[in-house]
């Protein structure tokens, strides 16, 4: 065909096969280089994670413990007055169970007395008004009672506060810790989990605050970011990707969506502070509202991993259905959407957990609010997890310090099962075709 | 009581199903051949009550609150509202709505009790007349859809027309969002545009949004240049890119080709614990220990570093996008296709030649519209900028130096102190839309790099 | 070579079940089929040959509308079954695939049961009024398939864990189960290994008694093997369409005569 | 609606939340709903009618001026009763670790920090960037403040506070016989060449980062300095230390009233607002060993509070400002 | 039939350049190779025919060791090329394929220029040490792929813009670039039409002067047309290995009488 062929064979092949040996060893270099380099990339990554995490339980830990006080306490008729229950002088009947704790004490002077109380929570009087009030045949009795102390005392329990600090810089003073030596050496002391962490609702007292409220909170606006993106994100994606006929509108749909997915979030805010709560004339703080934001956001995540997931069914069992005579819906609702409902899980997990840990519009729309009972219902006043963990940042109090890592950590814990769960979906029902 | 109509409504929903496919099976039972399942009919049954049904019902709870306040207001004795403005009317009717809640405090006057009286019997009316009405709505559309049933009746195209109404609607939500977006946006952009030039916010070199909100605030003049504020947003974007593409790249390239199947099963949901890390967890973890860390290694080698460096925000938002781009680029890489490998293997290349030389040229389309949706991601990321970027805007690319972002601006500008007749506050949304716009613009031309390139070694 | 051993049996023609008129398909601005007329009888084998990319495929996709699934697809000219238009507006393409099965070159069954899988036809139609009559329908298309007495005890478990051979086979009986009454077969055997395809060609010359069959192959033994009529595609032109003894014995087109003697393709 | 809403002031936010928290307790009523929008954006909320869609109640950090007075009125917001609650230092704070003994003045402090000052008798840009330039007793370390963002009444109450003032106190401006107007125009701005930070809203990042950082100076509530008096030490300013009694008795320069406002006309229809405000009013929640106080606020004088609390209970409206 | 027109044509032997002992390959469980034998020839094109899934191509990527990419890929046995065991620890497979080229069923060009394609093996195999000797080896490659006059013009376009036919010759040309010792290639025409397919063919038939060309093909008549020897593969053994033409005229094994005959496959 050409005259290439009947050319003279060059004397290439010893040099050729030379040149590739002679050329190895530099390319196998350069190829474990590229492996190390992806494998220090990859090490960087879980560097960060790791240095984010222990930064985090380094100054989290310490909230998952309070310290609490063990007492006698009697329920004094004269300060509670079974018929004027549930006002009566409980702080006065705790200051009294206190004084016989500390005997050395002299608990007439008000502002010593005041003190002593002030080891207690504030919390404490409430407590003990509602065992009493549950309870009124107490009245009249002693009984033992176990309850956290107050905030400045939980730290120096933790050697947050540190004794050597000269007294005048030091929240507790010195006749004070010398109290708390009494009480700890009396046994009285104790440090057990703190389960007030996720039972109450937020306080100003750290010791008394909890996540309650920012946890029911999160999970009515998580609901409603569901019950509201997860349908509406599966039908369009379902019509975009198996009915849509392909044009302009289609175009303009897409471009729509894959822009809200990258759209910042603040701007979601902007648009539900005008829309929801300006025009609608929706709550402020309400759940709903925030979960209605989070829904637009999310839904082009979802719609995104639909997609995907559909696009992922192969187009055999499409024809393979069509072929037998079932509706192109027939074959999208019996076939497609369950065979890819894996992959939509997944992608709707991770949109959630995304959702969950959004900040920015929720501050927009007043979810930031203090409220010290957790939401009824999704339209009451409520805060979320990331908004609590903003407003505990920026509360003087020490023991927030620790609580506010605390709830990061809590938060992650919940990022974490769900991306576990989503990851959990992916690897049982991953299928080969 | 709100629950009732509802339980008629799914009531009436089963009956429609039931009562359609029973009479669809009687006509097939007949001998007839239907042209849709019977299972088709009771469907289309059940659907026709349903979505208007429904519809109706969430409309008239969410009008029946402002209508029923409306007609207690009208009905109180002439007179007693003169001389109140809206706002004093308004604090009538809720005193009503507490009397009729059974709060009362001090003595309200006797037309109060009446009023709260007619608004208690006028919210149960307006329950009995939305039940009757659901009623008469479900029975009606009952009795047209079972007068549809007949051998020929096309049933399943009807249930699918009605499935393909509600998907399409479901798509039009996106379009509704942007829609919303623009024009949440759009007035308050063109208010700030009456005070401030365009001209001014588009080239102006200083942004020092100081302007007073109230008259007799204390606070200096205004410039509203937002140059500065994109340059910041810019360096602390490609300071975050610095740090995501190749932690990123490398991560992708060394678990698609190289990584053993056990670790990349444990390294690709852990790195994407990474991008589910709430952002404002990340902005703690920069300003409290990335950013003091490179602070005093700064100052220890001599260099002046910022409090506020750029440094710090770019590069944790950079470790929040590594998983962002690894996982693009994973894709991109995955999907091209085997044949590629085998060529270039077969060629005698060594893997990682392979991977740089064909693999990743290859993927690359897909690899660059993940960059730039991650760069999109970055110019729109909030609180990690919040809380460790700076608020002073500089003309600087020294990474160094604390730069603030539009972002932070928009957070800041409206959250504290707000006034919507004053440009500082409007400027935030001039901002946002700005931002909202450069989104755009990145996700169009990812868009079209993504398109033009696809599969285009197929 | 034996080639033909079957093309000498009897070839009795039936009506005509299907007829095509100057049909022309473009993908795009490809012009796939260039204007094809073709008649095909009821109740005989038709095999559809011709060298790889010349159009078979996409012809056999007209004969149910599956291309309509593809965008870029434009069917022009008249295709008739039963005298039918079948691209008239008034014809529901779902109806007019239940009454013409297929069957694809790769087995696809779907994920379920192999009862779920043979019922699944009759299900969406509406064939059965209750479950033994289903039962029985599912049997029925099993054995037809030639595949019950391997999957009888196994009807339960999933379609996807059978072997190819049994797939495919499976995929037929799926097909002839929905009663249709042409069924098309696009390189039925081309993934199969040789026993399974000498079991599917046993299957088609059986089915040949019920229904109309049209069978795409690229493979000039299997079309001589199994059937009776023969037409051969070259870059979208039907070049020639006889008997199938005809075309493998005495061919009228050069370019047939290239192709079966191995000149090309 | 059933609970009481309460915007205003991100200063008067942490004393609203205690008290809140503390009505709920005691009487069971559903806990007010407390957002901290700061004290203007609390204003202008706040009178923006009367009515069950808007706030009952909005803390400041100042007095309402004027112009939000007319803005109430103009809105039907026409009876408010005003409630001083008590003072809140604005502290200037180091970490403990610098071992400097800081005493500023004002005028010092205005040339640290502010934007234009005088050099070489010329107003020109503000060139100093070590505090040792300021004054020669100083140690030779970068100037580096943190501080509150142009939207907060904090930087409000800090340029009128300090900045003024210590503009006033400066030999250009008293000899140049500078008056008020001008002070206001030319001594406004804080500087923004870096050695002025704005450290956003968020003053508890503010202490951590000044923990991390000993030469930076942060500017902040006396309470979150208060709460961490043994990290960090005050700054003192003309030798006086910030201190519960120092910011009492105005002898340290930097203090502001706190404040909140009441609509009377929701008194009475709102549930439970009557209610909540005694227990704003009351002595436990007021005194100086009150629970407010402990939270860092600086209480007022017995005979004070006492004239407040008749005034506030009795629902007395206040005057409009002048 | 002409099938065989060319297998009379002079079939020198030369030495062996392939010697394979009781390969077997499995892939997880499913045995694909059992027990083959086989000695290939230098400068001669060898043929694998045998039906689909018989393990042609399995055993073909063997020969360079492309098996090691697949993970549940394992091969016992001894592969020598040149009397060296090829599966020895020290043999790089990198350098073995370099000496041992492949060409792939789908044309594969990879998605570069036309210049780039060609030039991607030399330049990390370093074999040239100029721009200039480079622009030589592409055009020698390009010629001897028969391709050279079509793309002359446009060898900065990319290389996925030409034709199935011009690719797959290009990739040919990509492979001979190399300047390897083997050629493997694995149906190289089964995407082309008759057109491409006749010049790949004449391709094959002119690199057997320099090469050990070994060629799976599904085509009898193409294995006929293009090698001296034919190996026959039948569900994983290699039934018979000979000279083409006598495979053709007078098989040996039943199995292989059927399957040229058509009765299989
Ligand atoms: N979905 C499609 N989009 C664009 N072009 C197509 C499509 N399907 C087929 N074609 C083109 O139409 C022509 C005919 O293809 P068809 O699949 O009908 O061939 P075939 O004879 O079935 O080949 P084979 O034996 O390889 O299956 C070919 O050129 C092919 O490239
Ligand atoms: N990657 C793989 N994983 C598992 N099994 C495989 C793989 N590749 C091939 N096989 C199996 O090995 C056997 C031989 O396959 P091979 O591809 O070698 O056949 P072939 O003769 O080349 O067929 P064809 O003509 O269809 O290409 C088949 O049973 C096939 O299913
Ligand atoms: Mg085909
Ligand atoms: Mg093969
Ligand atoms: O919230 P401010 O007190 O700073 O107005």
């Amino acid at each position: 065909m050409t005259d290439i062929t009947n050319a003279p064979a060059v004397p290439r092949k010893a040099t050729s096969t030379e040149l590739v040996a002679a050329s190895l060893k530099r390319r196998r270099r350069k190829q474990i280089r590229l492996q190390w380099i992806g494998l220090g990339a990859i090490s960087i990554a879980f560097l960060m994670l790791f240095i984010l995490v222990a930064s985090l339980v380094s100054t989290g830990w310490q909230a998952f413990t309070q310290t609490h006080v063990t007492l006698e306490v009697y329920v004094d008729p004269e300060e509670v007055p079974e018929d004027r229950l549930p006002r009566g002088g409980f702080r006065d009947v705790l200051g009294a169970s206190m004084g016989q704790m500390l005997p050395d004490v002299d608990m007439s002077a008000r502002e010593t007395a005041r003190a002593v109380e002030g080891i207690l929570s504030n919390g404490a009087q409430f407590e003990l008004r509602d065992r009493v009030v549950a309870d009124p045949s107490l009245i009249g009795q002693t009984f033992t009672m176990t309850v956290p102390v107050s905030d400045p005392y939980d730290q120096l329990n933790k050697g947050l506060i540190e004794r050597e600090t000269e007294e005048v810089n030091r929240r507790v003073k010195d006749n004070e810790i010398a109290w708390f030596d009494t009480l700890a050496d009396s046994g009285a002391i104790s440090k057990p989990f703190n389960w007030g962490l996720f039972t109450n609702a937020d306080s100003r007292f750290p010791e008394l605050a909890g996540l309650k409220g920012a946890l029911v909170g999160s999970f009515w606006a998580l609901l409603t970011c569901f019950l509201i993106s997860f349908p509406l994100a599966i039908g369009a994606a379902i019509y975009l990707e198996e009915f849509a006929p392909k044009n302009k509108l289609s175009d303009f749909i897409e471009v729509n969506i894959n822009n809200l997915a990258a759209v910042p979030s603040v701007v979601f805010g902007l648009l539900a502070l005008a829309v929801f709560i300006g025009w609608f004339g929706m709550p402020r703080s309400a759940p709903f509202v925030g979960g209605l934001t989070l829904a637009l956001m999310t839904m082009p995540t979802i719609i995104i991993a639909t997609r995907a997931a559909l696009k992922a069914v192969p187009p055999s069992i499409r024809e393979a259905a069509l072929g037998l005579g079932a509706s192109k819906q027939q074959v999208v609702f019996q076939h497609v959407l369950p065979l890819a409902m894996p992959g939509i899980l997944t992608g709707t997990i991770i949109g959630l957990a995304q959702a969950l840990g959004e900040t920015a519009p929720l501050l927009l729309i007043g979810m930031n609010a203090f409220i010290t009972s957790a939401a009824s219902s999704p339209f009451d006043s409520s805060t979320a997890l990331p908004t609590q963990i903003f407003i505990w940042a920026d509360s003087p109090e020490r023991g927030f310090v620790s609580r506010t890592s605390a709830a990061i950590l809590v938060l992650l814990g919940f990022l974490v099962t769900m991306n576990a769960i989503a990851i959990y979906f992916r690897q049982k029902f991953e299928r080969k075709w | 009581m709100t629950a009732v109509p509802f339980l008629f409504l799914i009531l009436a929903v089963v009956a429609g199903y039931v009562i359609n496919r029973r009479a669809a099976r009687l006509i097939r039972d007949g001998g007839s051949r239907l042209h849709s399942m019977t299972s088709y009919h009771g469907m289309f049954s059940a659907l026709l009550i349903l979505v208007p049904v429904l519809t109706f019902i969430l409309l008239w709870i969410a009008l029946q609150g402002p209508v029923v306040d409306r007609i207690t207001m009208a009905g109180l004795p002439e007179g007693v509202l003169d001389g109140l403005d809206s706002g004093g009317v308004q604090l009538v009717l809720a005193e009503i709505k507490s009397v009729s809640r059974g709060q009362i405090f001090g003595t309200p006057e006797d037309w109060k009790i009446a009023a709260a009286g007619r608004y208690v019997i006028l919210h149960d009316r307006a329950d009995w007349w939305l039940f009757a009405a659901v009623t008469i709505l479900s029975l009606a559309l009952l009795a047209f859809a079972r007068s549809r049933v007949a051998a020929d009746f096309r049933a399943r195209q009807g249930v699918e027309g009605i499935v393909s109404g509600l998907m399409i609607f479901c798509s039009t939500v996106a379009i509704f969002t942007t829609i919303g977006i623009i024009a949440s946006l759009s007035y308050e952009t063109w208010r700030f545009f009456e005070r401030v030039p365009v001209a001014e916010f588009l080239f102006g070199l200083n942004w020092e949004p100081q302007i007073p909100l109230r008259e007799d605030q204390i606070a200096a003049k205004g410039a509203f240049g937002w140059l500065p504020v994109i340059l910041g947003t810019i360096v602390i974007t490609v300071v975050a890119l610095v740090v995501a593409v190749p932690v990123g790249l490398f991560s992708a390239i060394y678990l698609n080709e190289f990584a053993p199947k056990r670790l990349r099963s444990i390294v690709k949901p852990v790195l994407e614990i990474l991008a589910g890390v709430p952002t404002v967890v990340y902005g703690f973890f920069a300003i409290l220990v990335v950013a003091p860390a490179i602070r005093s290694f700064g100052q220890s080698i001599g260099l002046d570093v910022a409090p506020n460096t750029a440094l710090a925000a770019g590069g944790v938002m950079g470790i929040m996008l590594i998983p962002f781009i690894s996982s693009f680029a994973d894709d991109a890489l995955s999907a091209v296709p085997q044949a590629m490998r085998d060529g270039a293997l077969g060629l005698g290349s060594t893997r990682g030649e392979m991977m740089t030389t064909v693999l990743f040229p290859a993927a690359l389309p897909g690899i660059v519209g993940g960059v730039l949706l991650a760069v999109s991601r970055a110019i729109g990321e909030t609180m990690i900028v919040v809380m460790a970027a700076g608020l002073i805007a500089k003309m600087t690319i020294n990474p160094l130096d604390s730069v603030t972002t539009v972002t932070v601006q928009i957070v800041t500008l409206l959250i504290g102190d707000t006034s919507f007749d004053n440009p500082k506050t409007l400027a935030a949304f001039a901002l946002g839309m700005m931002l909202f716009l450069v989104t755009l613009m990145i996700n169009i031309l990812a868009l079209r790099i993504v398109r033009k390139y696809r599969e285009a070694y197929d | 070579m034996n080639n033909m051993r079957k093309i000498e049996r009897d070839v009795k023609m039936t009506d005509t079940k299907i007829t095509a008129r100057s049909v022309n398909v473009h993908y795009g601005d490809t012009h796939a089929i260039k204007d094809v007329d073709v008649n095909i009888a009821d109740k005989t084998v038709t095999a559809f040959i011709g060298p790889s990319g010349c159009g078979k495929s996409t012809f056999l996709r007209c004969l149910n509308r599956m291309n309509d699934t593809i965008d870029i697809c434009r069917v022009t000219g008249e295709i008739k079954i039963d005298d039918k238009d079948i691209n008239h507006k008034s014809v529901d393409p779902v109806q007019l695939r239940a009454q013409v099965g297929m069957v694809f070159q790769k087995p696809n069954p779907f994920p379920k049961s192999i009862y779920d899988n043979i019922a699944y036809g009759p299900r969406i139609h509406g064939l059965s009024k209750s479950k033994s009559e289903l039962d029985e329908i599912v049997e029925r298309a099993l054995r037809r398939g030639a595949i019950w007495d391997e999957v009888k005890d196994r009807l339960d478990q999933p379609g996807t864990g059978l072997s190819g051979g049994q797939q495919q086979r499976l995929c037929i009986a799926r097909a002839v189960a929905t009663e249709p009454e042409v069924l098309l077969m696009d390189e039925p055997c081309s993934a199969l290994d040789p026993i399974a395809t000498a079991q599917v060609e046993e299957l088609i010359d059986e089915l040949r008694q019920d229904y109309s069959v049209v069978i795409v192959t690229h493979s000039m033994q299997q079309a001589a093997r199994v059937s009776q009529k023969t037409a051969f595609f070259h870059l979208g032109n039907l070049v020639e369409f006889n008997d199938t003894g005809e075309i493998f014995t005495n061919p009228s087109d050069p370019r047939t005569e290239s192709y079966i003697t191995g000149r090309i393709g | 609606r059933d609970e009481i809403r309460i915007v205003g002031s991100s200063t008067v936010f942490p004393y609203t939340q205690a008290v809140a928290e503390q009505f709920a307790n005691n009487t069971g009523a559903p806990s007010p709903i407390v957002e901290s929008t700061g004290t203007g954006g609390g204003m202008k909320i706040f009178c923006g009618g009367i009515g069950e869609q808007h706030p009952d109640i909005t803390g400041a950090s100042r007095a309402m001026k004027a112009s939000e007075y007319e803005l109430c009125l103009e809105n039907g917001v026409t009876e408010i009763s005003e409630a001083m609650i008590g003072f809140d230092g604005l502290s200037l704070a180091v970490s403990r670790n610098n071992d400097f003994a800081w005493d500023l003045t004002l005028a010092e402090i205005y040339l640290a920090l502010g934007a234009q000052v005088p050099v070489d008798g010329e107003w020109a840009d503000n060139p100093y960037t070590t505090w040792d330039q300021i004054n020669p007793d100083f140690p030779a370390v970068e100037i580096l403040a943190y501080g509150p963002p142009p939207t907060s009444g904090t930087r409000d109450a800090f340029v009128e506070l300090a900045m003024h003032v210590g503009c006033e106190e400066l030999d250009f401006v008293k000899e140049g016989g500078f008056g008020g107007d001008w002070v206001e125009e030319n001594c406004s701005r804080m500087r923004t060449d870096g050695p002025f930070v704005e450290a956003g809203e968020n003053d508890n990042l503010i202490v951590q980062r000044l923990e991390a950082d000993v030469n930076a100076m942060g500017i902040f509530g006396y309470s979150f300095l208060y709460e961490n008096l043994d990290n960090l030490k005050g700054v003192m300013i003309n030798g006086v230390e910030p201190s519960t009694d120092t910011i009492a008795d105005k002898s340290y320069p930097v203090s502001r009233p706190l404040f909140f406002y009441v609509k009377n006309a929701h008194r009475g229809v709102i549930p439970n607002l009557n209610e909540f405000i005694d227990e704003y009013m009351s002595d436990d929640a007021l005194e100086a060993g009150g629970y407010l106080a402990e939270r860092g606020l600086v209480a007022l004088a017995d005979e004070r509070r006492a004239a407040l609390q008749d005034a506030v209970l009795n629902g007395k409206s206040m005057e409009a400002p002048e």
